[in-house]
């Protein structure tokens, strides 16, 4: 009993959460205030414990704080968590950015708290579960208990148009994801005819060799559900809905994590499983990446809508993670996961602030503003901070991972990096074009005069933000260093498994 | 002796549904004995359902085993629910007599005849014993001409569809000179007969083309009506598909293999997308939800096509879960809402969420469970089930069905929307009582717990189906 | 001799059908369904001779008392049914749509 | 031999005349006539089974089918002083479709029917009453307890309908 | 030691944080102690080390790491320090002439709103700009690099209150970003080949073997167009004349635009090891220089003019470097970051103090702008190359250089002569400005303001550095101490082939050059005062004059060809492919969807009739199916 309140284990990561949403429910609070603080305090202490594991977790140590317990005995179904140097830092991201996002909606949201908390504390727990399961089943378990979650998210606090994209988002994610549960109970049923186990361990499926017509279909299955949620031109139409649309902290954890669930999928599961049919489908998916950089800038460019346009630009940016997933290079694939981290934070933190600038005057379109650098000149130089890091400025964080990722596609594969490199170019003229609109010039309409710069909690807020933004930038290696090594020997299996 | 206790239960539901009749016509004042009454008798019901000595008894007509103890422990369940939710409901019409009760009680003793038996006099019998316990429970609401129709239309259409599985017995009596379902050499003959058979076993179920009364009687029943004709007789029913698929085809297979399982398919993958199809058009959520059942008997129905032992396992598995998520959509269309004289709109439910919080999560998870959702009940079934087609090497049938679960989603989460992200209009009144109160619970409960914990249940499928394994 | 006997059955089936199908009236469909139900004893009956086996034609014992009984039923919401809609045709019975 | 063609002459006449009594019942507009023929149409079976050697069903079917259910029908229509149904009044669809699912259901029957080897007939078989009344009441003593259940709840739940308010 | 290099960087970032977090609440006496003190120490440190440094006689390149950012097998990347005559010469006049325009800048900027956002800018700028000149390795040169381009940008846009400030920051930062995507590609392709980015492990050889070097050497040299203002991508460096003219004086003309000069002389050997490479950037630099002198002919804004000629000197810079002589581009870049860090301080003075740019409305200055004028003027005679001023030396090494370089590749003859030829334009265009602002009729409409000590020190010190610095690099072997300096560093390259009698010559045709387009310009500008000559000359060449005053419709070009093309194609991805070919797929999807849904229904007809036929239908087709 000691050990369990002593450890933080891989299931406090996962259950608090839950446990904090099922407090809430019971629990009769009726005061704003009160749920708002006992939402945030308690969201700390999952993210306490996960720092704890951070700092315990050793980065040669391969799949790490295992815990495995039967489940569905019927059909061999295991309780299997574990984390490596793939999942660590998103895990850590996750739990990061939920109390930030709890301490962004204390103004923000102001109907219906209770179940804005307990939304955010379920999908926290299906993130993180997502992020640590190792049994195919059990992922699928958590991926899918994000749904909801999110779907209330979007819909229920969201903008005029929320419905739809909450019905939008639902139908997209489903739709990947009930495919992929095909795809899923294919290989598990084919392992059975072939080796008569039934088994759902993530890594007996390593390599599978299937027949190739199945082993296609099911690797598009696998594919659709990620690449929906990465998203990867052409599925991405929901994104833009549904940032659009959810509230602040919706959107943030959506670009903060819920597409880090895709990438982290494409890692975890399309290229370790379906090794050689996605060596066959690289140029298309590398392809689409680039296509996604180049044509996710030029849609932010075409913005009207601010939230939009950030929501746009990360189509672009997760074109640069599946660039360096599919490029299959080291350096790639450390900027990859890097840049996982590194978009969750500067997106995330650029739609905070876009949530601010809507709960001062409530509108999202960028025509609403101009020249507001003068009434806010603190948010204004945060805002041009985080872009410059979206932007991949060296010096900040979006730098190292944009840059890894294109060092390694070029010594694969050079044009798919001179294509990607352009995206450097697009997303500066994108966000540099959507600052001088809102934040430079005249003052266009007077009640924006009116404006507050940021109070205390704003300050916290995105000096919160800013801190890892700053830090990944001076100092990747810090991060970078607990994640290589879980890399180098993913990188050797895979390429093991294309010989 | 060892006979009477075998059909113990039975028995004492019978005896039960006298006794209520006889204090409701002769002491009504007591009539709120009736839900603890009979929920203490369930209770007891459930200790000698579960005590039941196992084997063959009344000549080998009757039998007691897992796979009959399944189907029995499922509906006392269902049962349970049923009266929990229902009692609230009949009171609020002023409907509240014993009879609605008995008859509850005598149809849930023809489906315990029907599960437990391979004969087809019983069977019949059993089935017929539900049947008309059920035209009398959609009759017995008068105040509307649907509620009226409704029964006119079940009676009519399901008294002709059991005119046809009589026929169809005539004829496989002819046969295979006998009367209880044993495996024999297909002929074109019995082909027919089966065929005609099992019309109306499926016309229960409410599969293509035997589906187009069940929106009709849906909508129009009263929701507690609804609420047991739309979940237990369809149980029952699985149970004696099961026997009949489970007896011939196989041997169906060896000879006419493609056709057969191409005709079941077409009316599994008809009844998902016309079932879905139709039920994303929908406005009045009974209905919708009638279709949305019709759809899940078609994926029910793909694995009883699947006929192996994995795939039947799932379609109990399925068979229960979908009993527990009918039940709770029905059971809160039943407690949000005007009397049973009014229609069940979408647009009535505009924000309800907040207003009454419990019953709309409840109605929430039945809905995000039929979906499919993990964590809920529904997404284990279909796990199961999806597994055991692809298993069976359905494929086709398998990626049907996922695709239309995917558009299913869509009018399942239309109704959380409504609840939820609309603004509320005009408030539907509440009838919710200590009973219908715990009957919610159980359903919030198992629909989790069973969802996140199969375990129990897939292993009491696993060992119905264990009883079957000789069939081969 | 049997054979006939069987034809006749399938014949009265059929004209059952036809009947549901054919007549408006609540009292004469359901009269569709009693010859079905009669076709059915019939081939019981039939099957019964031909088989040497007296099992079926308990079973058209059986049949008769739930014909019966449905009939009773049946009767009283057909009774019921008149009294709310004032009409005994089917094509009445139409609220319940799409 | 005579004997023989007496019976096989009169078999075929009611054969035939349960056919035309079924022809009359779906044809029939008026509840009435159409009743009558139904009624026809069960005496002429209960002929049959009485040479298919079922004496014991061919009273019951007169005593229990014509007499009690028949009688209930005619009481009903009689209560609701059914008149016959107008010409034209519903839908040509099924005027044509009733036919013709009618001949393909029989044709696929008989179809079917042919193909089955039929035994030679067994010469003047006979129910063996005193054994089919002792199976009834203990082989079949469950279904036939169920039955006396369904008729129970038969019986109220006619009397609970046919109320007019309950 | 290592601390105090860390230091000389390190220091300006103090200042920036502490003007950017606390500045809004400090006086702004201690803003600016804040912000000239941290780069007065850090000029204190270099002038320290580079005394050493001088003093230890060019010892080995001291190579310091801090940390590392990366560390992977095969790419390690550290925070270092590489101290060798090339950064120690960089250090010392961005320093030095950083500190002076911060000195200057609290009398030009003194009045305006947000001073201690200006100082914290120029103090970030400081740190990049050092980052950048001392990085050991390309990528920590790439921060610097970027980094400064971002402080331009901010710089640029720094009165945001306007519209076009800000345009042009942002122009800024697209048009260098578009360099920096090819030096980015060209990193790539370096570290294909060479798996490392240390300047140590890549140049210590002084020669490297590239397969692709002429590849790599284009890309950076890409880079460098975009930074340093060059053909294509030179458009955005006149419209960054926005910016507070300090910022034009330090980033945009003496320090950050020589980047581009500074990272081809870093990366000599590869540029060395691309004979191509070399011959390109001639021919490309040496169009640039000579077409951005005859753009700043016709300019009537005095800091367009200033920037145009910044463009022609950083080809001047260019061509060096393409003709090999790396170290006279760095020479050049010291020279002309005294003086026209001078010139654009002056402007800033005129501009300051009669609040307009436009140099015909000034004129007379002379008078009232004592000291003003004479450093304009000292700087004037530097950059149009009159000995014994800065210009001279520097110009007349890479006139000569590329006269070198044209003894065994023939054709640069030609940019020999179109090199002297830009210097008799600068002459010309410079005294022209010269001569308009501060002889003749004063034109102002608005009394002029008085001079202040705080700017007109800088003005004074620059003056005499564009005085002096020249003699570092007289044209005689023996004392050409610049040549002596660098010839550890750059070896075999600084020898000369020139006989004595064909220095004369090509000295002697330079200082022509530039008397000659002195006296036009005295002719056109000074003895006739109303210009009626000049007026004449831009009736009879009008189509000329236009195109030269549009400069050649360049900018109006790239918005036609590239802008607007790409901005149509945004708005056609957005509004075609995403709404209505993804978007509408998917709708109709529902659509259809929806209607077999409607369709269906309709099967639903109520009548319990129809729903026996389709259960009687359906079994006759069910037994006819499966027999």
């Amino acid at each position: 009993m000691a050990d369990i309140i002593n450890v933080p284990t891989l299931s406090h990561l996962i259950f608090l959460p839950l446990i904090g949403a099922i407090i809430l429910l019971i629990l009769p609070f009726k005061k704003n205030k009160i749920i708002n603080w006992f939402s945030f305090l308690y969201s700390l202490v999952p993210f306490y414990y996960s720092m704890i594991i951070f700092m315990k977790f050793n980065p040669g140590g391969g799949m790490q704080f295992q815990e495995k317990q039967i489940w569905i005995k019927a059909f061999n179904i295991y309780y299997n968590i574990g984390v490596d140097g793939i999942s660590i830092l998103l895990v850590l991201l996750t739990n990061f950015l939920i109390p930030l996002i709890f301490l962004s909606s204390f103004k923000y949201i102001q109907e219906h708290l209770k179940m804005y908390y307990i939304s955010f504390f379920i999908l926290q727990t299906g993130v993180v579960g997502s992020f640590l399961a190792l049994d195919m089943f059990l992922f699928y378990v958590f991926w899918e208990l994000m749904l909801l979650p999110m779907y209330f998210i979007i819909g229920v606090w969201g903008g005029k148009r929320r419905i739809e994209a909450a019905i939008k988002f639902l139908i997209f994610t489903a739709f990947g994801s009930f495919l992929m549960f095909l795809s899923i109970l294919y290989i598990v049923s084919y392992n059975y005819f072939q080796k008569n186990v039934l088994d759902f361990n993530l890594f007996s499926y390593y390599n599978m060799q299937l027949p190739q017509l199945a082993g296609t279909l099911c690797f598009f299955g696998f594919l659709l559900a990620f690449a929906i949620k990465v998203p990867m031109v052409p599925v991405h139409t929901w994104l833009p809905d549904a940032h659009t649309e959810a509230p602040a902290g919706g959107s943030i954890i959506l670009a903060g994590i819920l597409l880090k669930l895709g990438t982290y999928g494409l890692i975890r599961f399309i290229v370790p499983i379906f090794p050689k049919i996605s060596y066959q489908y690289f140029p298309i998916l590398l392809i689409l990446s680039v296509l996604g950089i180049i044509y996710g800038g030029f849609l932010s460019f075409a913005q009207e809508d601010f939230k939009k346009l950030i929501a746009y630009s990360s189509v672009s940016h997760m074109g640069f993670i599946t660039l360096g997933i599919f490029s299959l290079n080291f350096y790639a694939l450390n900027g990859a996961v890097l840049q996982m981290i590194n978009h969750g934070l500067s997106t995330g933190t650029l739609f905070l602030l876009v949530g601010m600038l809507y709960e001062r005057k409530h509108t999202r379109m960028i025509e609403d503003f101009g020249g507001i650098a003068r009434v806010i000149p603190t948010f204004t130089a945060f805002f041009i901070f985080v872009s410059l890091s979206s932007i991949g400025l060296p010096g900040l964080n979006g730098f190292w991972g944009e840059f890894l990722v294109l060092l390694g596609t070029f010594q694969e594969k050079k044009i798919y990096a001179i294509l990607g490199a352009t995206g450097v170019i697009l997303s500066a003229a994108y966000l540099l074009t959507a600052i001088k609109r809102v934040f430079f010039g005249e003052v266009k309409y007077p009640e924006n005069e009116r404006f507050s710069d940021l109070d205390l909690r704003e300050w916290i807020l995105l000096i919160s933000f800013s801190i890892p933004i700053v830090w990944i930038g001076i100092y990747p290696k810090f991060f970078l260093s607990k994640i290589s090594p879980s890399l180098e020997v993913y990188l050797n299996m895979i390429k093991g498994f294309l010989k | 002796m060892m006979e009477i206790e075998a059909l113990s239960t039975e028995i004492f539901l019978t005896f039960l549904g006298f006794l209520i009749i006889l204090i409701q016509s002769f002491i009504p004042k007591l009539k709120k004995i009736f839900v603890p009454l009979i929920l203490i008798s369930l209770l007891f019901s459930f200790y000698l359902t579960i005590e039941k000595p196992k084997g063959f008894f009344f000549y080998d007509i009757y039998y007691v085993n897992s796979f009959s103890l399944f189907f029995q422990i499922g509906i006392l369940f269902g049962l349970f629910i049923t009266i929990l939710i229902s009692q609230s409901l009949l009171k609020k019409d002023g409907l509240e007599r014993g009879e609605v009760y008995s008859f509850m009680l005598w149809a849930s003793v023809g489906m315990f005849l029907m599960a437990s038996t391979d004969n087809l006099i019983l069977i019949f019998v059993g089935f017929e014993l539900l049947s008309l316990n059920l035209y009398i429970l959609t009759g017995y609401y008068k105040e509307t001409q649907v509620s009226q129709e409704a029964a006119l239309k079940y009676f009519l259409l399901s008294s002709f569809a059991s005119s046809i599985t009589l026929f169809g017995m005539a004829f496989y009596f002819g046969e295979t000179d006998s009367l209880t379902l044993a495996s024999k050499t297909p002929t074109y003959l019995l082909i027919f007969s089966i065929v005609l058979m099992s019309s109306g076993f499926i016309f229960k179920l409410s599969l293509f083309p035997f589906h187009f009364w069940a929106p009709d009687v849906y909508q129009g029943s009263p929701s507690y009506i609804t609420l047991f004709l739309s979940t237990l007789p369809k149980f029952a029913t699985i149970s004696v598909l099961i026997k009949i698929f489970y007896t011939f085809l196989p041997n169906l297979f060896f000879l006419y293999q493609e056709n057969s399982v191409k005709v079941l398919s077409i009316i599994a993958i008809f009844s998902m997308f016309i079932g879905n199809l139709i039920a994303l058009v929908q406005k009045d959520l009974k209905r919708m939800l009638a279709f949305s059942g019709i759809a899940h008997m078609g994926y029910l129905f793909a694995g009883l096509i699947a006929s192996s032992d994995m795939a039947t396992k799932s379609v109990l598995f399925y068979g229960f879960a979908y009993i527990i998520m009918t039940m709770g959509g029905f059971a809160v269309l039943g407690i949000i809402g005007g009397g049973e004289n009014e229609p069940r709109l979408l647009n009535d439910y505009k924000g309800l969420g907040y207003v009454y919080p419990f019953p709309a999560l409840v109605l929430t998870f039945s809905m995000a469970s039929l979906a499919g959702i993990p964590p809920f009940q529904g997404f284990s079934a279909k796990f199961f089930l999806f597994y055991s087609l692809i298993d069976a090497k359905l494929y086709f049938l398998a990626i049907i069905g996922i695709l239309n679960s995917i558009l299913s989603i869509y009018y399942y989460v239309r109704v959380i929307y409504f609840l939820y992200m609309k603004e509320k209009e005009e408030v539907l009144p509440l009838n919710l009582n200590f009973y219908s109160l715990l009957g919610l619970a159980i359903i919030f409960v198992s629909l989790i717990y069973f969802g996140i914990f199969p375990q129990y249940i897939f292993e009491r499928a696993t060992k119905a189906v264990e009883v079957f394994i000789g069939f081969f | 001799m049997i054979l006939e006997g069987l034809i006749l059955s399938i014949f009265l089936f059929g004209l059952g059908c036809m009947t549901f199908l054919l007549r408006r009236n609540l009292i004469l469909m359901f009269l569709g369904i009693e010859l079905i139900i009669n076709s059915a004893n019939l081939a019981f009956v039939v099957f019964s001779a031909n088989n040497n086996n007296y099992e079926g034609s308990l079973f058209v014992l059986f049949s008769i008392g739930i014909a019966a009984a449905e009939a009773a039923v049946g009767l009283a919401i057909f009774i019921s049914a008149y009294r709310s809609f004032k009409s005994a045709y089917i094509d009445f019975f139409k609220i319940l749509r799409f | 031999m005579v004997n023989v063609m007496m019976t096989s002459v009169l078999f075929y006449t009611f054969l035939i005349l349960a056919l035309i009594f079924g022809l009359f019942v779906a044809l029939f507009r008026s509840p009435l006539y159409s009743l009558l023929s139904l009624l026809g149409l069960i005496s002429s079976l209960s002929v049959l089974f009485y040479f298919y050697g079922a004496t014991f069903l061919s009273f019951i079917q007169l005593i229990v089918y014509a007499g009690g259910i028949l009688v209930l029908f005619l009481f009903v229509i009689m209560l609701l002083r059914l008149e016959p149904e107008e010409r034209g009044g519903e839908h040509p669809a099924f005027k044509v479709l009733a036919p013709i699912l009618f001949f393909a259901f029989s044709a696929a029957g008989v179809g079917i029917l042919f193909l089955k080897k039929i035994e030679k007939p067994v010469e003047g078989y006979n129910l063996p009453i005193q054994e089919f009344a002792h199976k009834l009441f203990t082989n079949y003593g469950l279904p036939f307890e169920a039955i006396t259940l369904l008729l129970l709840a038969s019986a109220v739940g006619a009397f609970i309908l046919a109320k007019r308010k309950i | 030691m290592e601390l105090i290099i860390l230091l000389i960087p390190l220091l300006p970032l103090f200042g920036f944080l502490l003007n950017a977090f606390f500045g809004r609440k400090l006086k702004k006496e201690f803003v600016s102690l804040i912000g000239i003190g941290s780069v007065g120490l850090s000029l204190f440190f270099s002038l320290y080390l580079i005394i050493i440094y001088l003093l230890n006689k060019y010892p080995e390149p001291l190579n310091f790491n801090y940390y590392s950012l990366l560390d992977f097998i095969g790419l390690k990347i550290d925070f270092g320090i590489l101290i060798d005559p090339l950064s120690v010469f960089m250090l010392f006049f961005v320093t030095f002439v950083g500190f002076w325009i911060h000195l200057y800048s609290i009398g030009y900027m003194g009045k305006e709103e947000g001073y201690s956002r200006y100082f914290a800018y120029l103090n970030l700028f400081m740190f990049f700009m050092l980052i950048l000149s001392l990085a050991n390795n390309f990528l920590l040169m790439f921060v610097g690099w970027e980094g400064v381009g971002l402080c331009s940008y901010l710089l640029i846009g720094f009165y945001f209150k306007e519209e076009w400030p800000s345009n042009a920051g942002r122009k800024a930062f697209i048009v260098n970003r578009i360099g920096d995507f090819g030096f980015l590609l060209g990193l790539f392709l370096l570290f294909s080949e060479k798996s490392t980015f240390s300047f140590g492990d890549l140049f210590s050889g002084g020669e490297i073997y590239l397969k692709y070097a002429t590849p790599i050497a284009l890309l950076l040299f890409m880079g460098a167009t975009g930074k340093s203002a060059q053909i294509p991508l030179y458009v955005w460096l006149p419209d960054a004349m926005a910016g507070p003219t300090p910022v034009s004086a330090l980033i945009h003309a003496a320090t950050m635009v020589t980047a581009g000069v500074y990272m081809v002389s870093r990366a000599n050997p590869i540029f060395e090891a691309s004979p191509t490479a070399s011959s390109i950037i001639i021919i490309i630099c040496g169009a640039t220089a000579f077409f951005a002198a005859t753009m700043a002919l016709t300019q009537r804004d005095i800091k367009k003019i200033l920037a145009y000629s910044t463009i022609s000197q950083l080809g001047y810079m260019f061509m060096a470097t393409g003709a090999h002589k790396y170290h006279y581009g760095i020479f050049h870049v010291f020279t002309h970051s005294f003086f026209k860090a001078c010139l654009f301080l002056g402007a800033g003075a005129l501009i300051h103090s009669l609040h307009t740019n436009d140099i015909f409305e000034m004129g007379g200055m002379k008078e009232k702008m004592k000291k003003t004028h004479w450093t304009f003027l000292f700087a004037c005679l530097a950059i149009a190359g009159i000995p014994p001023f800065s210009g001279f030396f520097s110009k007349d090494a890479i006139l000569s250089s590329l006269f070198i370089e044209a003894q065994h590749k023939n054709w640069v003859y030609i940019f020999y002569f179109l090199g002297l030829l830009t210097a008799f334009l600068t002459s010309f265009y410079m005294f022209r400005l010269y001569y308009i602002v501060f002889w003749g009729k004063p034109r102002y409409k608005k009394e002029p303001h008085h001079e202040e000590n705080v700017m007109t020190i800088p003005l004074i010190v620059l003056a005499i550095g564009s005085l002096i610095t020249g003699f570092l690099a007289i044209p005689v072997e023996k004392i050409n101490l610049i040549n002596k300096y660098f010839h550890p560093f750059y070896k075999d390259l600084t020898e000369s082939h020139l006989s004595p009698a064909t220095e004369i010559i090509l000295i002697f045709a330079s200082i022509f050059v530039a008397l000659f387009g002195l006296r036009i310009a005295y002719v056109l500008y000074k003895k006739d005062e109303d210009f009626v000559l000049a007026n004449n000359l831009k009736e009879k060449f009008n189509s000329l004059y236009k195109v030269l005053f549009n400069k050649y419709y360049v900018d109006e070009f790239y918005n036609l060809s590239f802008v607007k093309p790409f901005t149509l194609i945004c708005k056609i991805s957005y509004k075609f492919f995403d709404e209505i070919i993804i978007d509408g797929f998917l709708i109709a999807i529902g659509f259809i969807l929806q209607m077999v849904g409607e369709i269906l229904r309709f099967f639903q007809t109520g009548n319990a009739k129809t729903y026996a036929v389709y259960i009687i239908s359906g079994i006759v087709v069910i037994i006819w199916l499966i027999l």
